[in-house]
């Protein structure tokens, strides 16, 4: 990079304030709670503290911001996270490896898949197996499919904070079906538990391809229909159009990921980045915009799951290959060496890892997650900052957290 | 027969229109929205209660007033409990003005479907339901709520502003009928044989707009916008006052809805009253007219609830004053002009009815062209291939 | 793309656009599934209710090892056959199914073929008032689901 | 369907997602999608040019460094973690900070490594560096040099008590102020300790559940 300090001096300013102004704010919430001084006057700025969440419609579960406003403008935000703390973390460092794959389902919900391929690929390197070909096709599948699925939550809820209810319901009629596939494949519609250390559980069942294909050939209809109802529609516009823009270098700054740092103009996607299973040898392409703001957020999150189409159709076209080996060569008890290791792939929020201590026993000694979203929300200060309340809803919605992830 | 005078008569309307509304907003109305919203996301709507669901509005009604009256601590109590009474009784006294029908007879009896005809009804009309702002207001404030209270004070700034465009709009069509009262405007329009949407296209949808607005609905459903505000101004309401919220909300409502018929569609006459071709209309009685037309708004407002995204609060204000007050303005002088530049007492609203008429046909052939870039646009969006290795 | 751009500033067609979707969809058909009355059929690999078969069972607990949260709880004792042989005879076999995240992860470590605990009974009408007492299974209650009577056992019970 | 077909294999796009100077010798290393690594022994690398790189521009900043599994490790002291994170964001181009946490060796002195987790985007790869701290000792925060540290530090110090000099803004984020120990260290047991916060005692005993004397209380054996 020629630029090597890539923010201006005044972004970096202002983006490194936001944390010292935190607390400044936290301070002066403290002290200046109602006192009566004098009464205000009709022109004094008179800033209130707002609580927004745990427990509000468009938080996306419980996270909770205190938010300084003046009348609607947000002067500060100050997010309160861990609501739904549950120590995952711990968790894995008590149990063998296998088991731990269950937990993930339970880190960002509405993409378990995504999180299991994770946590088995991290275990699949530090134990250097290689996973069959087939078994590469089907995870690659599920992802996508997931991928799809938390896309359309996704599209759905942010449609419903900023007003537009319907979209929810066509992109959860979709999304049932994904589930559906699902639960065909693996017998779980939500907390999949799909992938194996070393490959899957299951071969698909008969059938489950075309269907599959069906399925995804009407896909592209139904999402026209949510971009005619939502993508030219000016209220849409004009409340996606600008609000939280952030620059691919203050996203890079920031360690956001995912679909927000596509459309900030950075094209990285893990899956292109660096390939894992058989991303490198299909053909498509990472949407990416430049305004990097709400508007061009949605933009490629619909054009991804456009793309997410194609690869699943050039998966299932390779795939009904003679049913065969769906599981490496992986000993029954799993002891690593005594290494540690990080790998991450591409969830739908952003890039999602797993940095795994082994110390040559058949459990994690330390198994850490880095989640997407509990990165991406800290950079939600940076973003709200100056904007409406009503804003700060839409930009919940878009860096898209789910609050498992965030808390874990 | 003598019991039933005049005087008694408009108390009878009075009470049936106090206990008819109610009632039709809990059995027809939150019903159909709910169902139709339903059919439009693709599922049933509720359909339990009831066959085909049709009890819906008694158990939501039960419900409602069963459940625990609560007033916050520190709540300005008194405000509190006179908020959604301020809510409803304006949007019903407005009905008091609104012409259902021409008189019928029952039996001997012959009488006007109207409660009263003032002759300055449509000021009346503005004035009365321009009250119903206070209920909100106050609502927001006396709950000790944060929330509440930026939804009352969203809900002040908004229904003043659309207040003006709403007014201005209902000017031009005085300039046409040179009546204040409702049922002279309906007669004028008979007279006529024209409905004043005709000359009126530009009037009707500032009015229709500015309508939605006032009643609070989505898309400028602001003061409550359920996933920012948690339902704003009535978060802190529960039970048999959130009703009287609810209930004011719906007969506001059928107010629009009523007010944008009577004025612009004709009241109870039937489409182009004037054309002997269409004298088979006749066969819905003129009530029957008023209702079906009022359905339609109605149908509208959910139909609106169900597309659009929320505007935000500043988007909306500039909307107001920006577009909907100059416009309105606009609009004035141009029925002002139509009907001094023409010879005859009527002949400029024929004019502008061909106007209007021709921009209207000229937007559907331009949505179509639309389409068909928009088809084009979205193509184009797609990134056909992975790109080579930069 | 400025035509598109000028026309919907216009003429407010990007709206009508939106009203025409939403009312396409008044007349399609509707995805509701009236749930007590139809019901979705699950797939066959449908993680469900628990079943155990105590015949095939060998007692060697490795489900309750795999479980990943520990909520398997097996007692067993040597007891002589007629033959002169040892057998393992269970005392406890207890799923606390409340805290059951139907994983599957026992029903994969079953070394008996077929298994001996599964899940893919397509059973998962569980509901119940009492959370310590109905969603507690024990032996009984997981070889029989008349003892379990919140339990509304689906109509085909696959086995194994 | 049935029959086979081959695959159009588009060349792997081996490049980076940005336009790269030459980035020297990092090639071979970059390369992503080789073969999975048969090799399950870390081996040393401390001919590796980042590291080359990072005992030069920092003095005495390389304690030992490893690759496995074409991850490349380096150990680096305590006090000189910022000044490595500096380096490696303005010479060595890793310009995003994946992420920070820690891992706690119980019996071992230092008891801690905190671990940092950078990428480049224009190597396309990353780079673990670890620095050991004793119970108690403090850590340079990199939150002035990669703002995305921050959290993470903020979850690091909350979950194993490692504190960071000069974080802006370190308090405990998963758990709550005022929590009583540090849920990942090892000595931390697994079913939670009593964190005294029960918010309403009289109705919510200890150990939780409905209070003796509620009338909806049931009996359960």
């Amino acid at each position: 990079m020629s630029d090597d300090r890539p923010l201006s001096e005044a972004d970096k300013a202002l983006a490194t304030q936001t944390a010292e102004e935190l607390r400044a704010a936290a301070l002066a919430a403290a002290e200046s709670l109602p006192v009566d001084v004098h009464p205000p006057t009709l022109f004094d700025v008179q800033e209130m503290e707002l609580n927004f969440g745990p427990q509000h419609p468009s938080t996306h579960g419980v996270l909770r911001l205190v938010i300084r406003v003046d009348g609607e403008r947000i002067l500060h935000t100050l997010p309160d996270v861990g609501y739904l703390h549950r120590g995952t973390e711990k968790l894995f460092e008590t149990e063998t490896y296998p088991m731990g794959i269950p937990h993930t389902d339970r880190l960002d919900y509405v993409a378990a898949a995504t999180n299991n391929h994770a946590y088995c690929l991290t275990i699949e390197k530090l134990l250097a197996v290689e996973i069959p070909r087939r078994a590469q096709l089907i995870r690659v599948i599920l992802d996508e499919l997931q991928r799809l699925s938390s896309h359309l939550v996704w599209l759905g809820t942010s449609g419903i904070d900023l007003g537009a209810v319907t979209p929810f319901w066509y992109a959860f009629r979709e999304r049932e079906q994904i589930l559906d596939f699902f639960e065909e494949y693996c017998g779980a519609r939500l907390t999949l538990n799909c992938m194996r250390i070393g490959g899957l559980p299951f071969d698909i069942t008969a059938g489950w391809v075309e269907r599959l294909m069906e399925f995804v050939d009407d896909l592209p209809s139904r999402i026209d229909d949510y971009e005619q109802l939502l993508t030219d529609n000016r209220i849409w516009k004009k409340r996606t159009v600008g609000i939280g823009v952030i620059s691919g270098e203050e996203c890079i700054e920031w360690g956001v990921t995912g679909p927000v740092l596509r459309a900030s103009g950075v094209e990285w996607d893990l899956r292109r980045a660096q390939p894992y299973e058989c991303y490198d040898e299909l053909d498509f392409a990472i949407p990416t915009r430049v305004n990097g703001d709400t508007y061009d957020r949605y933009i490629v999150r619909v054009q991804e799951m456009r793309q997410s189409v194609r690869i699943l159709r050039q998966c299932l076209e390779r795939l009904p290959l003679p049913p065969g080996e769906f599981r490496g060569k992986v000993p029954r008890v799993i002891k690593p060496v005594a290494e540690e290791v990080y790998a991450s792939i591409e969830s739908p929020k952003g890039e999602l890892g797993f940095y795994c201590v082994s110390n040559g026993t058949n459990r994690p000694y330390r198994m850490h997650v880095r989640p997407p979203s509990f990165i991406n929300l800290q950079a939600l200060p940076r973003l709200a900052k100056g904007h409406l309340v009503s804003d700060l809803v839409a930009l919940i919605g878009t860096i898209d957290i789910v609050l498992g992830e965030v808390d874990r | 027969m003598k019991v039933l005078t005049p005087t008694v008569l408009t108390y009878l309307k009075v009470v049936i229109l106090v206990a008819v509304v109610p009632a039709v907003v809990g059995f027809v109305i939150v019903l159909a929205e709910r169902r139709l919203m339903g059919f439009m996301q693709a599922r049933l709507g509720p359909n339990r209660v009831g066959p085909k669901g049709l009890l819906q509005g008694v158990a939501d009604l039960l419900k409602l007033v069963t459940k625990e009256d609560i007033t916050p601590a520190r709540a300005e109590k008194a405000v509190h409990f006179l908020a959604p009474v301020l809510a409803v009784v304006p949007a019903l006294t407005a009905l008091a003005v609104i012409p259902f029908g021409p008189a019928v007879r029952i039996g001997r009896i012959r009488t006007p479907l109207w409660v009263a005809d003032i002759n300055v009804g449509l000021l009346f009309l503005l004035a009365i339901t321009s009250i119903g702002v206070y209920g909100i207001i106050l609502g927001g404030w006396a709950s000790n709520n944060k929330y509440s209270l930026i939804g009352g004070l969203r809900s002040a700034a908004q229904l003043v502003s659309y207040e003006v465009p709403m007014g201005l709009a209902l000017v031009s069509v005085l300039i046409m009928t040179r009546s204040l009262s409702m049922v002279e405007i309906v007669l004028r329009q008979e007279r006529l044989g024209l409905w004043f949407v005709f000359p009126g296209l530009l009037a009707f949808f500032l009015y229709f707009v500015s309508g939605v607005a006032e009643t609070n609905r989505n898309p400028f459903d602001l003061p409550e916008a359920e996933s920012e505000l948690v339902s704003g101004f009535n978060t802190e309401y529960s039970g048999v006052k959130f009703a009287f919220f609810f209930l004011g909300e719906y007969a506001a409502m059928i107010v629009i809805s009523c007010v944008a018929v009577t004025v612009f569609f004709g009241g109870w006459l039937p489409p182009f009253p004037n054309v002997p071709a269409l004298d088979f209309l006749g066969v819905v009685p003129p009530f029957g007219w008023f209702l079906i037309k009022t359905g339609f708004f109605i149908f509208c407002y959910i139909w609106f609830r169900s597309t659009f995204p929320r505007y935000r609060f500043d988007q909306l204000m500039a909307l107001g004053w920006k577009w909907m007050i100059p416009l309105a303005l606009a609009n004035i002088v141009i029925v002002a002009l139509a009907v001094l530049l023409t010879p005859g007492r009527s002949d400029g609203m024929f004019v502008l009815s061909y106007i209007f008429g021709g921009l209207f046909v000229l937007m559907f052939l331009l949505a179509k062209l639309r389409r068909k870039l928009a088809r084009r646009e979205r193509l184009a969006a797609v990134p056909a291939s992975a790109p080579e290795a930069t | 793309m400025a035509l598109k751009k000028w026309l919907d500033k216009l003429t407010l067609l990007d709206l009508f656009d939106g009203l025409s979707v939403t009312g396409r969809h008044l007349f399609t058909k509707k995805v509701t599934i009236q749930y007590p009355e139809q019901k979705k059929l699950p797939s066959d690999r449908f993680r469900g209710m628990f079943r155990l078969d105590e015949e095939r069972c060998i007692k060697c607990t490795l489900c309750a090892i795999e479980c990943p949260i520990n909520i398997i709880y097996i007692d067993w004792h040597n007891e002589k056959t007629p033959e002169g042989k040892s057998a393992k005879v269970l005392d406890r076999f207890d799923v606390d199914l409340k805290r059951c995240m139907f994983c599957q992860l026992c029903e994969e470590a079953c070394p008996t073929n077929p298994k001996s605990i599964w899940l893919t009974t397509k059973t998962y009408e569980m509901a119940a008032y009492d959370r310590n007492d109905s969603l507690y299974l024990d032996i009984r209650k997981l070889t029989d689901w008349r003892a379990a009577p919140n339990v509304k056992p689906f109509t085909v019970v696959e086995q194994g | 369907m049935a029959e086979e077909t081959p695959p159009p294999v588009p060349p792997p796009s081996d490049a980076p997602a940005e336009p790269a100077p030459a980035a020297p010798a990092a090639a071979p290393a970059a390369a992503p999608k080789a073969a999975p690594p048969k090799k399950v022994e870390a081996t040393d690398a401390s001919a590796h040019p980042w590291v080359e790189s990072l005992r030069s521009g920092v003095a005495g900043s390389v304690i030992s460094a490893k690759e496995f599994a074409r991850q490349v490790t380096v150990v680096v002291p305590r006090e000189q973690v910022a000044a490595v994170a500096r380096h490696l964001k303005d010479v060595e181009d890793f310009r995003y900070c994946v992420d920070v946490t820690a891992v706690d060796w119980r019996d071992r002195e230092p008891r801690f490594d905190v671990v940092y987790h950078f990428y480049s985007f224009s190597k396309n790869d990353r780079i673990r560096v670890k620095c050991g701290v004793g119970d108690g000792e403090e850590v340079p925060s990199i939150a002035e040099v990669f703002l995305a540290a921050n959290w993470p530090e903020r979850e690091t110090w909350d979950m194993f008590g490692i504190p960071f000099a000069g974080h802006p803004d370190l308090r405990r984020i998963l758990t709550w102020e005022g929590f009583h120990g540090y849920p990942l260290r090892k000595d931390f047991p697994v079913e939670g300790i009593d964190t005294g916060a029960a918010v309403y005692p009289e109705e919510w005993p200890e150990g939780g559940g409905p209070a003796p004397d509620d009338p909806n209380r049931k009996t359960v054996s």
